[in-house]
This record gives structure tokens, C-alpha cells and sequence, in this order.
């Protein structure tokens, strides 16, 4: 049967076009221009035409679509800032991903951490069974281990929110924060994107959401693994910084910043580069925290934390590169370096600019020149994978229960029976 | 893509991050050009990019509408063609044993282990290993790539009485519903599963059309992604297979055209993959 | 240029001046779509630009393919279009008497002296002022434009024997020769030189080709520019009666289109200025 | 008969393959990057990319294969800077213009001004008419009045040196200086180009010289007309000025040119932009000089000019607007203003530029935003006219010879002459 419902002839390109009118506005009114307003959306054509330079990107047309969609993004939601975070390829369709940070004072309020998946040991359950006078059946007493808490917005992982679309046009979708658990499952399995954001995730093991939550926890992993800035772009923010290092996981940008040549730039051992997304734990989160401590005590202060800790075994804290490291020390992939670096216009090299595209996440690239740098991903959203795949195997049958009061006899033979009924005859 | 028509074949491939430099499209005009005419052929198409680790290998395919036959030319700089050998079938084998990226410099040498098994008293097996240049890689890539991806829509070509595959040029494009389906799509080869289908099913294929196999037999299933792309003015195909192929038609005119910018690697995991 | 092939047209009009930002060619991408649709037209294609003093007019046309009838519309900003009034030709005739540029302003009055010889007894002429607002004189223009420059391939059209005009989809582009040939191209209206021909001339003409009027005939000789343009990739007809008017086909592909991009004004000196 | 020569079918696309490749090269090595080495040639893809979103321009790929022209002609010539001028359509072939500057020490020697034109006295022609005993025919004694000097390299008209090729790759001809007498005639003539430079231009006045001098003095009045640059770009080179007004005519870039604001740029009244091209005198020079000075003074220096000023009669020397004057007053064209100003994108304003096109000269258009600018000429290379061009008419016929000794006198009439006869006879 074929994949693809019969589409009506006429409407189905006029209903685009109808979607994507709502984004043609003509404003003819020019921005006063005392302070530079600040810029809530980047100029996406001038960094399109750079990466176009590069052989990167998706076209000036529906660059330019997505500029203008980024826009009514920033009209409807109280952003600060908006980018084009890239595009991931699906098999029915397409996701167009928007990466962007709230205003100040308009965060989304952590909403509480229900737990869902926790069965809440109810007395009442127990008793129904004793009144029809059959023993209860033994309860399973395996409880799964707390999920860690979600990083908030604002810090880590869920440093900024990501919208999505299928076609610049389309209604914007706001994908959830990422929780921790869904990067360490979505780290075992690999699953391509159909498009849907309501599609099921069928993989062992069970991923604990739909396509949406594995897009978001995609989205976070390629972020953190390639998203890298000319060295000195940016700065740790000096005053706030108290000494504390492991709590230096703001940076501002850095305004002497005069742009890296580029021949600094297209240095082999990429020292040009640094990493400005923070590294994600095996755990799933940026900032580590103690798995077994009690859910209770929502606010993780480093000391006491410390001190607890002689009670449980010790869980030895992962520890993940400090941010904006250079690139160099990134392990290789398959045995080739984890970076490729080229020049845009071989005739006429004054002119040209950097890019540098990853060999981990096939599709992520950056490009940069003299003041300028931007980071998009264009892809399958598949990390790269030097052997096969092979899915995790389910864990091993659990033991049966050997207690002493269950012993194991061999059944007696025929022959055996009859023997014994004639002993007992002859004892009558 | 034809270097004629390079541009409406960029713009229904562009949405599908296939896009070149201006730079690069000065230069293929020219260098193509010249390379047509040097080596006589009546068509030059840019075949698309592989990459490598270290730089890229662009791909040019030349024809001379004589059924599949095709010339494959590799460059670094889109200026200087040098020819693909042809590549042995056993050869192909063995290279399609080769793991890894290629790593962008046409002289490094893969080596690859072969058993052979030998009837000799030993144990039998003696391990052969051979040293596969990049270039020969490549030219094998290129060639697995064509034969599992290259597709035509259904009545672009025609068979004529004497067995020869000839464009047609009467084709009009397939009709909108029609561009949406994979029954419409054929690989532009030598008809492999076509010969096993049933005097049933084959009955209804009109001859001078269907002397290709359909996609739609392809295995494993599904593994084809097609999509009306722009506002359904192109439709989009793009092989799970080989990730980086994409195919385009736009319904209703004769335009159709393919490019792989890609790894140059086969995906063998498709089947986790699919949803 | 038909707005689904609007790239492969630019590319070749590109080098004769005529231009479209990626704006532009977004936003007529998804109105003209939408015009095609609320109009109930087969075919819209983005006709020109004519360029007023305080503001340029883009102009769009309609067909449904039912001979040379077609509907123009204009617009300002490429998003909301207008239709253009249809024009009597008394009134064309007075258009045509507006010297001056256009305003940019559709609704800006131009005033036109118009004698008119009145049988009295007086001296017989009366001054007869007519006030013709700007958008009248736009779809006066155009349609002066069109008639004297919308030229179209020898063998594109063809003439059925129920004498109703067809696009000719046989028509594979003319050969490299004839292309670069004034008699090979033909105006697409009403024949007029065509009724003054000697049946000797004809005789030797195809029926059902010639049924048009070539530029050949157009007086003053050598108004139209032909040249092979990129590499001869495309050959470039520009009228000099009408500067601003861009024409080309690529030979041997079935390929043409023409753009205006001018200040709506006819040029009346060409004798003077051809060498 | 057509008008077109049978180009041979395929070698023809080769001949223009084979031109462009050499233009092709492959540079790897990046530049040392310790200064930034002055840029011979700008980077004309950026600014073609600035005039396409205000649909001006040639093209992307046509720009790129313009740009690589100038590279080559930047290392064929000693040039300190090339730019493009622009393109001028022919009908039969177009041209593509390029403005460079010679370096210093390399520019071209001023070459003997040989006067072809003044018919020299040589008296031996005299003798040969009497010894065949012929009285000699009167000599014509016109004089045509001498021609003005044209204007060295580096002042005025001549200010830079302009190159052009029909088609990008094809070889590069320099055009000669600009003669006053060529501006002068061809202000009164309006002639198109065919595209080759070795047409002979019929008209009246008679032009002294092929398309090629058609051409640069075309060029000439065009640059002197439509080069105009934000306010405030170039000043005056301060230390050089030794308060002389006059002699203001060399100018620098302003290093603190902050760029305008799109608002400023795009006034109704033009405040925010200036001719940086001198302005043509009727005479057809920029600078004026005293056309009946004697021939053999070269040097014109100011001071002596006056004094002999008293001998010939008084002659008011011309004056045109001196240099960086603000457009708001160039005269209008035909009742409307003489500039049009355009907002590149209506889109998104703040990222858009902004473009001002001439109307005098139909297809003259510069852009500017920041601290960028840039002027371009993409046209038939004529002027925009209001009134219906009416050539010249011819000076009207010389008055004949009507000294004392022609009397005219009416021939007898056939009846006359037999009573003269008649006469004659009584008397004898």
C-alpha cells in the first residue's frame, strides 16, 4: 500500500501558501534609530549566506521563510533572543527547530515534578484479597530508582527552550524541558524521526515519552556536543564569579572580542575553538547530583550534601570538561579527529570564513569570521557510529525464588509407583 | 543534476541541505563544460559530494543516453576531473567490507581481510588481506550508491522494440497523487527483482514502461522517506539506505533530478531505526 | 517568467539586469500561488517590474491557456495584487501621448490635450482635455508592452485546425542555429504584417507554425538586440522600442520566458540612436 | 538577411568555457595574517549581495566571474585599487566596465599631446598649383579653434583609469583619457553601443573617434552624474589644504565614519548623501581652463592666467558645484526629483539598506548601510531625456563670396540679346 494519503490536487499548495501569507508582513516604517534596539531575532540571511558559502544550509528562500517565522515567534512569546537552531530530517516530515531564551521575569514557572511513574503503595489494595479467603499473591517489591530532578530553565541542559515546527508557517510547539532519564535511554537507543510529534517511540529499553521528548533530549545532546565558538568570543562574567569554579556555568560575551584570524581558526588541533554548551554526565544532567539521596530536600546546596554521603556507599561524583574548553581534547571518532575544518572560497581566500563541522553528529556545523560565528545542524539527528548497532539485550531472567521450604524432587518413575503401592499393600 | 539546469534541481534539493557555493557553481559551469566536451559526452550531471574527513570529493556522471551506462569523474576543487576506474565486482565486495569515513587524500590505503577458504589439509582458511586505495573506494561507493539509489519516475523512460533504453520525451510528469506514491518510482538499472515477480503482477505492467524494477520492492520496507516538499511543488524522496541521497520530481512538468551529499557510508542498521 | 520556474528564468535574465531579491521571491512565491488560485488561472507568471519615481509597480499575468488573452495585475509589495482595468483603445491611443515617468502612485491624474475637429463652423478643433488616472496608464502600458515585444519561440504555439492557439508540448527548443536567428522568433498576438505578406512568402510558410508575425518584419529594422548570452548556454533577445524588455531561450530545451523591468516608456528615437 | 553570423555549434560554448577557466584558481594557502594587506580588489559578492536585496545587480554567479576578471586584471596591471564600475548593454555585445587606480610610481606617463586634427601650413603645396600656370584654387583659412588640454591622470575626468571586456575572462582593453572635445560632442549626440569598441559612431556633430571614445567619455559624464557616497564618508584631507578652496579636490575616507542611520539615509530631500565625482564643466573638463590661452604654455598655473586675460576679451570662467555637495540640489529631471530612494527589505527594516537610483541616468544606483557603500551602473549608457531627442541641426549655409567684383547680374533673355545683335550691326 502506498505511504502517503491521496493529497486533494489544488488546496494542498494553497493551503501552504495560506500559512506561510500570514508571514508576509510590509512595514515601511523604518526603526527609530537611537539606541540599536536589540535585536530579538538574528539577521538569518546574512549567516545563511555565510554557511551557503560553506556548500551549508537550506537555501536563501526557505532560509529567509524561516527568518520571517522566527519573527512571529518573537511577536507571540515573550522572548529575549531567537535563533534557527537547525532542521531534522524525518521520514514523513521535517522539524524546523527554533532555540530561544525567555525575558527576564517571564520564565515558565517549574511546574511540580509529578511523579507518574512511581506506584503509589496504596494500604487499601492489600485487603480485598484477604476476604475471599485466598493468601494475596506476593506484591513485587522492586521500586525503580528516583528519577532525577530535571534541571531547571535557566541552568544546564535546559540552559534555553526550543520550538518547533514542520514548516516555517506552521504553528510553533513548545518542546518540554529535558529530563535526565530520557538522555540516558535516549544515549542507548537510536531511532530515526518520523516527523510526528505524537508519534509512538517503540525501543528497548522503553523510552518514557513520545517522538517529542526524544526530539527535545536529541535536540540537547547535539547541542552540547557541537555547538563551539571562536576562542575568547565569550568570557566567564569575572564579578560574579566567587571563586567557586565548579560554578562557572555563565559566561557573557566578551565586547573587545576583535575576531579570530583565519589561519587561527583553521589550526589543525582546532585551539581556535571552544566549546560554549555545557557537557551532559552519563547521568543525563550538566550539574551532578547525588542519585540516592532523598527526593525530599528539593534544593541541592553543595555542603550538606557532602556530609550524607558517609551514610550511603560512596558514589563517586561525575565530573564532565569544564565549559568553553578548547576543542582539541575532544576524543576521536573512529580513530579520525572529532572536527573538520574548512575554508569557504578557495579563489579568493582573503574573503572566506571558516567552517567547522563535526564527525560525531554528522550535519552540525560552525562557521566563523572576524566578529561573526553562528552554529546550525542540519541532519538525521543520529550520532555517528563506527560498528553496528546492536540494541541493549534485555537484562537476565530473574532468579526463581529457591527458599529451603521448596525443594525440588525428581517426579517417580511409573515402576517406581507401583513398587511403592506394593510395599504399602504388604504393610496393611 | 544536469549542469544546465543545475539551478531549478538546487533550488527542490536546497530544502534538503543540499546546496552549493556560488563559488562552486562558477566553477562546475566551467570545468563541466569543458570536461563534456573533452570527453564526448552528450550529458554532464553533478553527481553530488562525499565526504571526507580531511576534504570532499565532488562527483560528476556523464552519459551518452546510451541506456545506464555511465562515466563517473571525481575532483577536489571542482576544476581538474579525474576519471573513476571501473570497479570489478569482487573488488566491490571487499569494499563494501570497509568500515570507517574516508578520509579525503585519494592515495590512502584501506586494508581489508578476506578468508579464503582454501582445500588444503590445514584448517582451511587462509586470511588474504588487500590493500583497497581510496580512490578505488570511492569509485565502488559511488557505484553501490547508483545502483541502490539512482531512481527515474515511472514513464520517463521507455523501452523501445529493439531493447533500448531511450529518454522519453513525451513525459509530462507524473500527475500530483501519482508523484505522492512509491509504485511510481523505478531504479534506473538492470531489472533485478523485476524477473522474480509473478506472470500475475506482471501481466498488468505495460511492457514499454515497466521494464524496471519499483522501489516499492525494495527491502527492507519503508525504507524510502517521500514528502511533498515547497508547498507540494516538488515531491522529495530520500533513501534511508544510503542517508545523504535525495531525489526530487515536480509533478505535472518533466523536471526531475537527484544528488547525494553524504558520508558515502551504507546504513546496515535501518531496521532498529525505523519507528 | 512562470512563477513555478522563476529561478531557472532569472538565471538567464540575471545577466541582462533583471533582478529579484530572496524577499521578493518569497513572498510572489506564496501570493501568486494564491492569486493563481483565486482567480481560477492556469498559469500566473510574474510579468516585469515598471519603475515609478516614488514607487515601483510589479506586475503579474494570468492565462488559461486559451490563445493570447491573458489578465495583468500589479502590486506594490508583491503581497496584496490588484487587477489592471481592461483599456478601450481610444483611450490607449491617449495613453500613449503621456510622456514623463510614472509617479508611483496609482491614483496620481495626468491631463491629456486631445484635439478633436469638430465640423463648425469656428475653426473647426477644440482642445479636448482627458484626466487619465496612473493606473489606467500602467494597464495601458502593459498592454503596449505586450503587444509590441511578447515574442515567443518559432514552433512553441501551434495552431490547431479548429484555429484555437496550443501550447506545442513536442516543442524541444529550437537548434543552436535557429536560435540565434531573428526570423525564429514570432509576436505572440494577433497576426498583422503577417495579412500584408505576398503569397509567395506564404507559400513557403508552415500552416500551422506561421501562423504569427515574425520580428523580422518589425519596423524600424534591428529594434531587437539577439545575443548568446552565458557561455551561449541561452541567447538573449532585448527590444530597443521598449528598453527594459529581456526575452530568452536556451536552444535545444524547451525553455523561454521575458521579463520587462523599465520605466514604462516607449522609446521613439531609436532611429536616431542605431548606429 | 539576419543579423547574427552561424556560430558553429559546439566549440562556441567551449571558447567561453575555456576563457573562464583560466579566471579558475585553487588557492589553499591562507594569507599571513599579520597586517591586513590592503584589498587590491573588494569583495564584490557581498557587495553584489547588498545590491540583489534591492533588486539591483547582474547575478551571483555573473558578480563571482566579475570578481575573478578583476582579480586577474589586478595581476596583469600595477593597480592599486579595481572596482566595478558596472555594465553597459550593446546590441550586439555588452560591456563590462572596470575603475581601477595605478599605483604609485606606476602611473602611465602623460603621452605627447600630438594635434592630428590641425591641418599643418606647409608651403610647398602652394608651388605646385602656379607652375601649371593654374591661378590656385583660395585656400580654406578655417582654423578650427584649438583643442582644450585633457585633463592628466589623477584630476578631474581622468581621475581613475577604466578598463573593459565584453564577457568576464575575455581580455581586458584599457580605455584612453577622456578629450574635453569628446564630452563636449557627445553631449549633443545620443548614440547606442553595439559592444564593439572599434565601431565608428555616425552622427552630427561629427565625433572625432570610435565607440571607444564614445565610451569613456559616456563613463565620464555617468561617474561625474551618479557617484555619490553617504554624507560624511569622505572629507577633505585637512593638512594638504593650504585654504585654497579651489583646489579642494582630493578627499580621504573619514576613519571615524560611524555610518548613517537608515533614517538619515533615506530623507526625502537626499541630506544624507553627496557626489564624490567632480563635477563636468560645459567646457568638458572638470577644472576650467582659458580656452584661447596660446597652445604652448603647458602648465597652467593660476596667477599668470588672469593677466593675460586682459588681451583676449573677457571670458567668464564656468563653474560647476564644487566637490562633495549634498544631492538635495541637483536640478529635477522632467519635474521629478532627480533621485529615487529605496528600502531594500520591507520585511524586517532593521536589516535592510538602503538604495538610491538616479533618474537622470536610468540605471545608475548605489546602496549604503553602515559603514558600507557602494556605486554600480547597470544600463544602455544614455541619458534620460523628457522631450523627444532632435539632433543638431547643421550650421546653415556659408554666405557666398559677395565681395565688390561679382556682380550678379540676370541672364538676357534670348529676345534681349537678338536687339543687342541687332544693335551691334547698325553700329558698324
Amino acid at each position: 500500500e502506498d505511504s502517503l494519503k491521496d493529497q486533494p490536487e489544488t488546496p494542498d499548495n494553497v493551503l501552504t501558501a495560506k500559512a506561510r501569507s500570514t508571514l508576509l508582513k510590509h512595514e515601511t516604517e523604518i526603526p527609530e534609530d537611537e539606541a540599536e534596539p536589540e535585536q530579538v531575532v538574528p539577521n538569518l540571511l546574512d549567516l545563511a549566506r555565510y554557511f551557503a558559502d560553506a556548500d551549508v544550509g537550506l537555501g536563501e528562500q526557505e532560509m529567509f521563510r524561516i527568518f520571517l517565522a522566527l519573527k512571529q515567534l518573537a511577536e507571540q512569546q515573550p522572548l529575549k533572543s531567537v535563533t534557527f537552531w537547525g532542521k531534522i530530517f524525518g521520514t514523513e516530515q521535517d522539524y524546523i527547530i527554533a532555540e530561544a531564551e525567555y525575558r527576564e521575569g517571564e520564565e515558565p514557572q517549574p511546574e511540580e515534578e509529578e511523579r507518574p511513574d512511581e506506584q503509589p503503595e496504596t494500604p487499601d489494595e492489600g485487603e480485598e484479597d484477604e476476604e475471599n479467603g485466598v493468601t494475596p499473591l506476593p506484591k513485587s517489591t522492586y521500586k525503580p530508582p528516583p528519577d532525577l530532578p530535571t534541571e531547571e530553565y535557566g541552568a544546564g541542559t535546559n540552559k534555553k527552550v526550543y520550538f518547533v515546527c514542520n514548516e516555517p508557517g506552521q504553528e510553533w510547539h513548545l518542546l518540554p524541558n529535558v529530563k535526565p532519564k530520557h538522555i540516558s535511554v535516549c544515549r542507548q537507543i537510536r531511532k530515526r524521526f518520523t516527523g510526528r510529534l505524537d508519534a509512538p517511540v517503540v525501543a528497548y529499553p522503553p523510552f518514557a515519552g513520545t517522538e517529542m521528548e526524544l526530539l527535545r533530549a536529541q535536540i540537547a545532546r547535539i547541542t552540547a556536543g557541537t555547538h563551539v565558538s571562536p576562542v575568547g568570543y565569550f568570557t566567564f562574567d569575572e564579578e560574579e564569579d566567587d571563586g567557586d569554579d565548579e560554578a562557572r556555568d555563565n559566561f557573557i560575551v566578551d565586547e573587545e572580542f576583535e575576531g579570530k584570524s583565519l589561519a587561527e581558526l583553521l589550526e589543525a588541533d582546532l585551539s581556535g575553538w571552544v566549546h560554549h554548551a555545557p557537557y551532559i554526565l552519563p547521568q543525563g544532567r550538566s550539574k551532578w547530583v547525588n542519585p540516592n539521596l532523598k527526593g525530599e530536600e528539593d534544593e541541592l546546596d553543595e555542603e550538606d550534601e557532602d556530609e550524607d554521603e558517609e551514610e550511603e556507599e560512596e558514589i563517586e561524583p561525575e565530573a564532565g570538561p569544564p565549559l568553553l574548553t578548547p576543542l582539541q581534547n575532544d576524543d576521536d571518532v573512529d580513530g579520525l579527529p572529532a572536527w573538520s575544518t574548512r575554508l569557504s572560497s578557495t579563489a579568493h581566500p582573503a574573503y572566506a570564513c571558516v567552517r567547522v563541522s563535526s564527525n560525531r553528529w554528522p550535519g552540525a556545523h560552525a562557521f566563523a569570521v572576524d566578529r561573526k560565528f553562528a552554529n546550525i545542524y542540519i541532519g538525521d539527528g543520529l550520532k555517528y557510529q563506527a560498528e553496528p548497532f546492536s540494541p541493549q539485550l534485555p537484562p537476565p531472567a530473574q532468579v526463581e525464588y529457591s527458599g529451603e521450604d521448596v525443594a525440588e524432587a525428581v517426579d517417580p518413575t511409573r515402576q517406581e509407583e507401583e513398587e511403592f503401592e506394593a510395599q504399602m499393600a504388604e504393610e496393611e | 543534476m544536469d549542469v544546465q539546469s543545475l539551478s531549478p534541481a538546487l533550488d527542490h534539493l536546497s530544502s534538503s541541505g543540499i546546496v552549493l557555493s556560488t563559488e562552486r557553481r562558477v566553477s562546475l559551469d566551467t570545468s563541466l563544460t569543458l570536461l563534456m566536451h573533452a570527453e564526448k559526452l552528450k550529458q554532464v550531471k553533478y553527481w553530488g559530494r562525499i565526504q571526507g574527513v580531511a576534504a570532499d570529493y565532488h562527483i560528476a556522471q556523464g552519459s551518452n543516453d546510451d541506456g545506464y551506462a555511465t562515466k563517473s569523474f571525481y575532483s577536489m576543487d571542482c576544476i581538474r576531473w579525474a576519471q573513476l576506474p571501473e570497479i570489478h565486482p569482487v573488488l566491490a565486495k571487499s569494499c563494501a567490507k570497509i568500515r570507517g569515513r574516508f578520509t579525503g587524500n585519494p592515495s590512502h590505503e584501506f586494508t581489508v581481510e578476506a578468508i579464503r577458504s582454501e582445500e588444503t589439509k590445514g584448517d582451511g582458511s587462509i586470511v588474504v588481506t588487500t590493500t583497497i586505495t581510496e580512490e578505488k573506494r570511492l569509485a565502488a561507493a559511488v557505484a553501490a550508491i547508483d545502483k541502490e539509489t539512482r531512481i527515474v519516475p515511472r514513464g520517463a523512460y521507455r523501452m523501445t522494440p529493439s531493447d533500448v533504453v531511450e529518454r522519453n520525451h513525451g513525459f509530462g510528469g507524473l500527475s500530483h497523487q501519482a508523484a505522492g506514491k512509491i509504485e511510481s518510482y523505478m531504479h534506473f538499472r538492470q531489472p533485478i527483482t523485476l524477473l522474480s515477480k509473478s506472470p500475475l503482477e506482471r501481466a498488468r505492467m505495460d511492457q514499454g514502461l515497466d521494464f524496471m524494477d519499483s522501489i516499492s520492492d525494495d527491502i527492507p520496507k519503508n525504507c524510502w522517506s517521500i514528502q511533498y516538499q515547497n508547498g507540494s511543488k516538488a515531491v522529495v524522496l530520500r533513501s534511508l539506505i544510503w542517508p545523504g541521497f535525495v531525489f526530487f520530481h515536480t509533478p505535472n512538468s518533466p523536471l526531475f533530478g537527484h544528488a547525494y551529499v553524504g558520508t558515502g557510508q551504507r546504513n546496515n542498521d535501518l531496521i532498529f531505526e525505523l519507528p
